[in-house]
Order: structure tokens, then sequence, then C-alpha cells
């Protein structure tokens, strides 16, 4: 994955070698978290509230976020919007073409568990991690674009904790 | 204000720092080159990212928001974290990509797009090498980049990046023809090609004799013609986001997709580049130094491009054609006609 | 034409039989057998005092009984609407479409027969289209329809 | 040339996950180089089963169901949902509901127009429109969030009125933003309807003959750009629309550029419509009693809303108890989607990005 799973095998050799990782760890996770490219993918009512958040009021791009419409180029996916049994495995081919480091942030009730959806319903996935690992939950039903962007920043303090070759244990 | 001229560096670090050492033989001037070129190489990567910064705010700013403010002040380390993050990036190659095709379309990106550096004259004696066939020059290296786009369409085994590479060819060789007549028109004027002298024979007026007073058709021409070659907006049908999802770079991740973005900046930059040196005097200008004036009038340039991004709409490709060979080159051959007749006639009442 | 007026209309100038359904909605409500359905929908679509163009809508019912679909056609021209319907066995339920008078009519009839299995004879192509492809759990929208992975709405509040 | 030259057409998917597709809609396009050779719509993506959750709640939990019907205009998915329940049932709704639902459903209609003109925009390229259009379309939320309390999805109008009154403060700033909205909608005229490539793009493409209005049921400013003067709310009008006068513009292009136009001219009517109805509100109590558990009458009923995408229509059966025994609601986009497939043959991929956008198709009316 780029730099990161060479470069700590060879900075631990070195001596102190910890220490450049450490220093290491902290400037690539900012880095990261500092530019969340995330990957404009709306279904439902969430993604008109997604589009209000990227629009001049709630910008998101005061945090360095722009949107990509490719899952390629994208590091943060938000599940806008309802996810049904037929869309299932579309959002999970698009998470699996996502390049590492990768983050989901499950926006909106439907995405978390169903929404209004829940009871009674034969074709919605009852929430999206039951098929991708996600990474912060913002609740709601449109969850306002304060929420979002508040959803945005937990992924940017998560983010922060972890270490730079951390993929290969996920 | 000699001393503000930074040609003077060059030539006392040459004279007590190089020969010495290297002597000015075969070896000595490829070091001589080797230095210039990654001297040009540093100042350009760092002007492409200031111009991706200054891109998100003049975007922002028009469209009534703030742009990236949470990276040091007003977002000034967006790009930096932007840069350092794309490196760490998963390099995800296609499964049935054509791998090589696929690997080296970025690179001649990359190339091209710092290649055309060599002939620009960034003021007075700051000129890497001053080939007299200078604008030539340009006009074949610029091309190269189109060639990387189709690649980089082939190679990706993506059918929304084939459409992306087939459509910057169609456009690539409808907009060469007209941008190469308007700077032909310049041609004709100063008699050379070399890039200096293109310059120089704007320096009379007090620096004020430029071509765009007598030419301005020529200069309508080429900003329209240079807007398709730097693929932006309204002509940026490679990479249009509506309706090829991403265009040419749809598989690129990572360190290739930041060398086609950074490519994409200095492919602006070098397009307003040549506009100021050949249409707005270069570096001639009063009182100021002349690498100050070759700043100011190419970042006025990239202002320019990027109003236009923020403003039209984006054309269709048969639109795009037809606007080239129907409407520009026949207003590019009444401009030469016109450059004729001013030498032949009015320059020598 | 007011609701009488229609009504009388109908009856007398349609050849084949007609029943009206009592309603106190202001448009007139017909039961139509299955085989009648396309002479009726063409009547009513081309008859110049009539001028049905809009089939607003076309809807299954299930009354645990038997199926019915529900007609609603509108006249853009002269201000007025209709309603009618056709009664089908609950296990074997067919009509003939009318895709060809109406063009909407297409979808319209799909999604009747994907969710309640009612069969359009003559439509050009039944297939599904809003359930996922792998479905295999039957027609959901039927009254005695179970399905397998569906939670049902807690009761009792 | 000895041998024909061996020309083989490419399909392509406009995906479920396709910036310009708005929501979660499939095209499988069989392109020839550029051109469109066929379109095959593949919908469902976002099926969510309503009818099936609506046919298990009583008719005041069916409300919050349609909101998410078409969630860009919920309030007039609400309001056609009450209008069909009341006409099962004898409710005489108070009159100053009647002016509420008047003002709220029409403040929503110019927000979902200003939404269609941003998203038309940022898909032929123009990325600024839509953050201009957004801008004013926070303002409707923020009035919108001042009575109800929600952004996006309402269920503010209730069986038998409306849920809350407003407050005092909605008055001056309805006002405030009725009187700046005249020239911000000049601002719009300004930066598209002049724009020489706006109109080549959007000229002449993906044009919908009358016959086609016809035959495919389009409604809504779809169908006024092709000549087809058909407004519900003056064709078959309902609640209180008489007392208004507010012109139906049409035009007679019937492609996607008149389309836009109608949409503008639209949203100053409705905006003039706001404005009469807030001088003649009058006061009183908003909802008359309805208990939660409430009974319509036997009956099966259809009722059409002139909704911001066209005619949308809920077929309600009732057998008497406290929940409805099959609902069935039909948008306007359901037809728009049907259409595309004809308009689009022959054009390129750029047009049909364009048709679609000014067809203004979302998923959920189609879904369900």
């Amino acid at each position: 994955m780029g730099v990161n799973d060479k470069l700590p095998v060879h900075a631990e050799q070195s001596p102190g070698g910890g220490i450049i990782t450490t220093e290491l760890n902290k400037i690539f996770t900012l880095t990261q978290a500092k530019s969340l490219w995330y990957l404009l993918f709306g279904t439902a009512c969430c993604a008109i509230e997604l589009m209000a958040t990227g629009a001049s009021r709630y910008d998101f791009d005061r945090l360095g976020m722009i949107f990509r419409a490719s899952p390629r180029q994208s590091d943060l996916m938000i599940v806008a919007g309802t996810i049904t049994y037929k869309m299932a495995p579309v959002v999970k081919r698009l998470y699996d073409q996502m390049a590492e480091p990768r983050y989901v942030l499950a926006m909106g009730g439907c995405a978390i568990g169903g929404g209004p959806f829940h009871y009674d319903s034969y074709s919605v996935l009852q929430g999206v991690d039951k098929i991708i690992p996600v990474d912060v939950f913002v609740p709601g039903c449109p969850p306002r674009p304060e929420a979002l962007l508040q959803g945005c920043l937990e992924v940017g303090k998560k983010l922060r904790t972890q270490k730079i070759d951390d993929w290969r244990v996920r | 204000m000699e001393i503000l001229e930074l040609a003077w560096i060059f030539e006392w670090l040459n004279e007590n720092l190089l020969v010495p050492i290297v002597g000015d033989g075969e070896f000595g001037i490829l070091v001589r080159n080797l230095i210039l070129a990654c001297s040009v190489f540093g100042l350009l990567s760092l002007i492409a990212l200031c111009l991706v910064w200054w891109e998100r705010k003049v975007s922002a700013h028009i469209q009534q928001r703030f742009g990236p403010m949470m990276t040091g002040w007003h977002g000034i380390l967006q790009t930096v974290a932007d840069a350092v993050k794309l490196i760490q990036k998963e390099d995800i190659v296609p499964a049935l990509a054509d791998r090589k095709v696929f690997f080296w379309a970025p690179v001649i990106c990359f190339v091209c797009a710092f290649a055309a550096y060599i002939v620009i004259p960034f003021g007075d004696g700051l000129i890497v090498s001053d080939l007299n066939v200078g604008i030539l020059y340009i006009i074949a290296i610029t091309t190269f980049t189109i060639i990387s786009l189709m690649m980089a369409g082939w190679g990706s085994n993506n059918k929304y990046a084939l459409l992306g590479g087939m459509r910057s060819a169609a456009q690539a060789v409808s907009y060469e023809v007209p941008m190469a007549l308007s700077i032909l028109g310049v041609v004709m004027v100063t008699g050379s090609m070399s890039m200096q002298e293109i310059v120089k024979a704007q320096s009379a007026w007090y620096g004020f004799h430029w071509n765009i007073f007598f030419q301005p058709l020529g200069f309508v021409i080429y900003v329209i013609a240079a807007t398709a070659e730097a693929n932006r907006t309204p002509f940026d049908l490679p990479e249009a986001e509506q309706e090829l999802v991403a265009g040419f770079n749809i598989e690129y991740s990572g360190m290739k997709f930041a060398m086609f973005f950074l490519a994409e900046f200095v492919n602006m930059f070098t397009v307003s580049a040549i506009a100021t040196t050949v249409f707005l005097g270069g570096w001639n200008g009063p009182w100021l130094p002349s690498w100050f004036w070759f700043l100011i009038k190419t970042l006025g340039m990239v202002f320019l491009f990027m109003v236009f991004r923020w403003t039209y709409p984006r054309l269709r490709v048969d639109q795009l054609m037809e606007f080239a060979w129907k409407v520009l080159l026949p207003l590019a051959f009444l401009n030469i006609l016109w450059v004729g007749l001013y030498e032949e006639v009015f320059s020598k009442w | 034409m007011t609701k009488e007026e229609l009504i009388s209309y109908i009856q007398e100038n349609f050849s084949g039989k007609v029943e009206l359904i009592e309603n106190d909605m202001p448009e007139p409500y017909f039961l139509i057998e299955p085989k009648a359905i396309v002479a009726f929908s063409r009547f009513i679509h081309d008859d110049n005092k009539l001028i049905m163009h809009f089939l607003m809508n076309l809807s299954g019912v299930d009354t645990k009984e038997n199926m019915e679909v529900v007609y609603n056609v509108c006249s853009y021209r002269l201000k007025h609407r209709l309603f009618f319907k056709t009664v089908l066995p609950h296990e074997k339920a067919e009509v003939d479409t009318v895709k060809e008078i109406w063009a909407v009519a297409d979808w319209h009839e799909r999604e009747a027969w994907e969710l309640f299995g009612i069969n359009f004879n003559g439509h050009p192509n039944l297939t599904r289209f809003l359930l996922p492809d792998d479905w295999d759990q039957g027609h959901p929208l039927r009254k005695d329809w179970v399905g397998r992975d569906v939670i049902p709405f807690p009761e009792g509040k | 040339m000895a041998n024909k030259l061996h020309l083989e057409t490419m399909q392509i998917n406009m995906g479920p996950h396709h910036p310009s597709t708005h929501g979660v809609c499939r095209l499988i396009l069989t392109i020839d180089g550029e051109n469109i050779v066929e379109c095959v719509p593949d919908i469902g993506f976002l099926h969510r089963s309503i009818e099936k959750i609506c046919e298990n709640r009583t008719y005041a939990q069916c409300i919050p169901m349609m909101d998410r019907f078409e969630y860009v205009t919920s309030m007039m998915c609400n309001w056609g949902f009450a209008l069909a329940t009341e006409k099962l049932t004898d409710l005489v709704v108070p009159e100053r509901a009647e002016y509420l639902r008047v003002i709220m459903g029409e403040l929503n209609r110019i927000a979902s127009h200003l939404l269609c003109i941003g998203v038309t925009g940022l898909d032929l390229g123009a990325l600024t429109p839509f953050l201009y259009t957004f801008r004013e379309r926070e303002d409707i939320l923020d009035l919108f969030e001042m009575t109800c309390g929600q952004r996006l999805t309402y269920n503010y109008i209730r069986i038998g009125g409306v849920s809350r009154d407003i407050p005092p403060e909605f008055f001056p700033k309805c006002k405030e933003f009725l009187d700046k909205f005249g020239e911000k909608c000049d601002d719009y005229e300004k930066v598209l309807t002049e724009n020489p490539i706006w109109i080549a793009r959007n000229r002449n493409v993906g044009v919908i003959t009358e016959q086609m209005v016809y035959d495919y049921a389009v409604s809504g400013p779809s169908a006024r750009a092709s000549g087809v003067n058909f407004d519900i709310r003056k064709h078959d009008p309902y609640s209180i629309y008489d007392r208004f006068d507010f012109k139906v513009p049409v035009f007679y292009g019937g492609d996607c550029y008149d389309r836009y136009r109608a949409r503008m001219a639209e949203m100053r009517q409705s905006a003039s419509i706001v404005r009469q109805a807030l001088d003649q509100m009058p006061e009183g109590d908003v909802r008359c009693k309805v208990s939660p558990k409430f009974k319509p009458k036997v009956g099966e009923v259809y009722s059409r809303v002139e909704n911001s995408r066209g005619e949308m229509g809920f077929h309600i059966i009732s057998d008497g108890t406290v929940k409805p025994f099959r609902v069935r609601a039909r948008g306007g986009s359901y037809n728009h989607l049907l259409v595309t497939p004809e308009i689009v043959r022959g054009l390129k991929i750029a047009d049909l990005v364009a048709i679609f956008a000014s067809l203004d198709i979302i998923m959920p009316e189609i879904d369900r």
C-alpha cells in the first residue's frame, strides 16, 4: 500500500527506529484526517442532505473533503440512504474497489438499521454493517448537516488512533 | 534594479562553483543542465501545489463558501495534506488492465507537462536553453499529454475510461490546429521562433508593445484553444464527472492519480505561460524585475482559466469539434490574413 | 360531462356488458369482465365524446377471495374521470394487456405481475424489475404471503 | 472497401452508482461510439416496499411513510395522502389549515424546483448555479424548520388539518424571503438562460411531442413544456386553489430548454401564491379532532395532487378498519423514466444526462 507497508519495517531495523515510526504515524494519520475525499454515493433522502451539506452553508470543503465520483480515489464512503437487497451487492463491490486505507460512515437510520423500513419490509437490508465494516454511525432520518460534519470529524479522530500499516490487521 | 534580476545568481554560481569543479566540457554542460532542470522542476511543482490550493479557494469564493480552512491559515497546507495522503493510498492496478500502458500513462503525462518549460523565459536571461525553434518545440510537446490520456483510457480496461481517452484524442486533434495558427501570426510578426526573440520584439513603447494589441483575434483564438488543450471546462470532456464518472483517471488511485492531478495544473500553468510570452509581452514591463512581471501576467491568465471553469457548462463532443473546425479555424486564417495585411501595409506608413 | 351523463352515455354506446358499482365519489365506477377489458378500453380511448387518453393508475388488489385489477382513466381535454375494474380468480389471474392503447400501462402491468402474480397476456416483456434477480419468495404484496426475513410490526402499542 | 467495416456496439452501464443518475437507477446503454442505440432502464434499487408497510400501519402512521415516498417534496406527499383519506371520511378541514397547506406546499414546490435546476446545472458541468440555488433552498428549509422542526421529511400535514400552527416570526421571515426571491430568480436567469453553451446543450434535445404526453401520461412541468396545459390545480382543482389567481406557464418547444423555462416561470407563480395565501389567511384552529385510531368509511378513492414532478396519485382502498386495505401511490417520475428510452434513441450520452436532469427523475417515486 504505497509507502506505508515498506516504511515501518525498514524504519524499525534502523537504530532509534521506534521514534521514527511513531512520529511518522502522527504525521501520516494527521494528513489522512485532514483530507478525507468522500465517495459520492447517495441512494435516498440522506443523499439530498449530503448535497445540502456540500452546498455553501455547511460546506464540506472547509474540512478539506471534496467529492470523488470514482471509488479508486476516495477514502471515505458515506452510505447515505436505504440499502435494499438489490443494491447490497453493488455496495459491497464499491467498497472492495476502494483503495486502502478506507473508512465507511453510515449516514441515517436506514443505513444503520433499516430505519423506518425496519418492520414489515421484505426488500430493505437491515443496516449496512451487515455487508461492510462501518467506522462511524450518524443517526437521524435524515441527520442534520451539522451531525454529518460531526460524523466526519469523528472519522478523523478515530483515524488518528490507528497505525499506518494497520490495514493488514483489519 | 539590476540586483533584483536573478539572472546574475546563475552566472556567479556557474563561474566560481560549477566550472572549477566540473569544467565546462561535455560533462560540465550535462551537470549544468541537470541542475537547471531540477530547479525548474522544483519551482514548477511548488507552483502547481499553490495552484491547486488557489483553485479551491477561487472556486469557493465564486460559490459563496469558504474552501479549505482547517489545515493551516486559510487551508494553506491543504494541498500538502492531500499529497501526503495520496502517497499512502494503495496502488491498485486492475486485473485485466494492460499493465505496461497503465503504468507508463501517468509517467508520460507528468514528464511532458514539465518538458515544455525548457524554452519558457521566466525572466530576462532566466531560460534553461534558448532554442531557436522554441515555440515549435512547445506545440509538439503539449500534444504528448494527449497521448498519455489515450494510453490511460485504453490501459485501464474500463469502458468509461476508453470513452474519455477517445474524447481527449478528438479534442486535441481539433484544437491543436487553431492554436498553432494563432501562434503563427505572432511568429510572422517577430520573424523568429525563439521565445526570447518573441519577447524582445515586444519590448518597444517601454515594454508595452504587446502582440495582443495588434492581433486581438489571435489572442482570443489562442485562449479558447488553450482551454481545450488543458482540458478545462467548457472543454473538460475527457474527465467529465457527470457523464463518464471520472473519465480517463477512473482506475487510478494513490500516487498515479496524484501525477495526473498535478500534471493537469502544470498544463494549465504552461498554457498561460505561453500566452504571456507570446501575446502579453513575456517579462517586459517597467520598474519591477522581469520575472515578477512574468509571474503576474501568468497568474492573471491562470485566474482567467479558473473563472472559465466555474461559470460555464460543458460542451457536447460534436459541438466541441464543430466549433473548432467551423468557427475557430476560419477565424485563425482570417487572423493570419490580418497580420499579413498589417505587416505589409500599415507598418510601412 | 357529469357523472350521470357519463354513466348513461357509456351504458348506451358500449356493446359489451357493463355493471355499475355504487360509490359516492364524483366519478363513475364500472365492473367489466376480463374478456371485455381491451374492447372497453379501446372504446373509451377512441370515442370522441370521451377521449380518455390518460391512464392515471393501474393497480392490482388482492381481496383474499379473488384478485382485482383497478384502472383509473381521465380525459385531459374534457376534464372527466373514470374508474373501472375486473375481478379475476385468485389462483390463475389472467387478463389481456392494454399496452397498445395506453403505452404507460407497460410498467404498471409488470409491477402488478411481479408483486401480485396477475398474468397479462400479450405483454411484451413480463420480467422482474423491482425485486432482486435472485428473488424466489413468490409475490410479496399478496395478503397470504409470509416473508422469510420480514420482522413483524410489534402490535399492542 | 473490400470487406465491410465490422462495426460493433458497446454495452455500458450508467449503473446504480453514477454521479448523474439522481439516486440509484441503472440505465443499460447500447452505444455506438457516442450515440445511444438502445437504453433500457433497470430500476428497483430503492424498492423499499412502502405499500406493504402501509398495509400494516394505521392511517396516522402512514403519513411518515408517505414522507419517504417522495423525499424532495414530501409536503405534497403528506397532502396527497391526507386529501385521499379525507375524501373517504366526512371530515371538514378548518380554513386556516387549508391556507397553511397551500403555503407549505408551494414553498416546497419552490425548494424542489431550485434543487432540480441546481442539479441540472451540475449535470451539464456548470457547478456554480448548484450552489446559488441551494442557498435559496436553505432559506426555505429554515422556514420549514421553524414550523415543523424537520428539514426534509416533515410529517407536517396530517389527516384533518396540519400538525401545529406557525410561530409568529414566520410571517416576517417568509415575507422577507418572498421579497428577495424575485431578483434571485433573475440572477439564475442571468447565469443560465442566455448562456450560449446552456442553450446549445438544451435546445432541441429530448423533444417530447404532444402525442407522447398523452401516451405516457407525462404530467407536470414536462407536459407544460410540450404545449399541454395540464395543471391539476386548474384542471381538477382541489383544496382552496380556486381562491388564488395564478397563471400556468405553457411552452411549446417540448425540449430540455423549455422544461427548464417552465420550472423557472412556475417558481415565480408559486411565490405569488404564497404571498396571496399569507395575506388572506384567517385565524382559527389548525386541526379538527381526529383520534389516532380513526376508521374511515368502506370505499375506494383515487385522489391526485399537483406535485413539482407531475401528477402524484394516491389510490386507497379502505375496508373500514383502522389500517388501509391497499395503498398505491404513483409519482410523476414513473412516467418520465418510461418516456426516456423513447426520446433518447440516437442522441449522445451527454444528451441523455441533460434529458435525465431536465425530466427531474428521482427514484423513490418509481421504486416505492
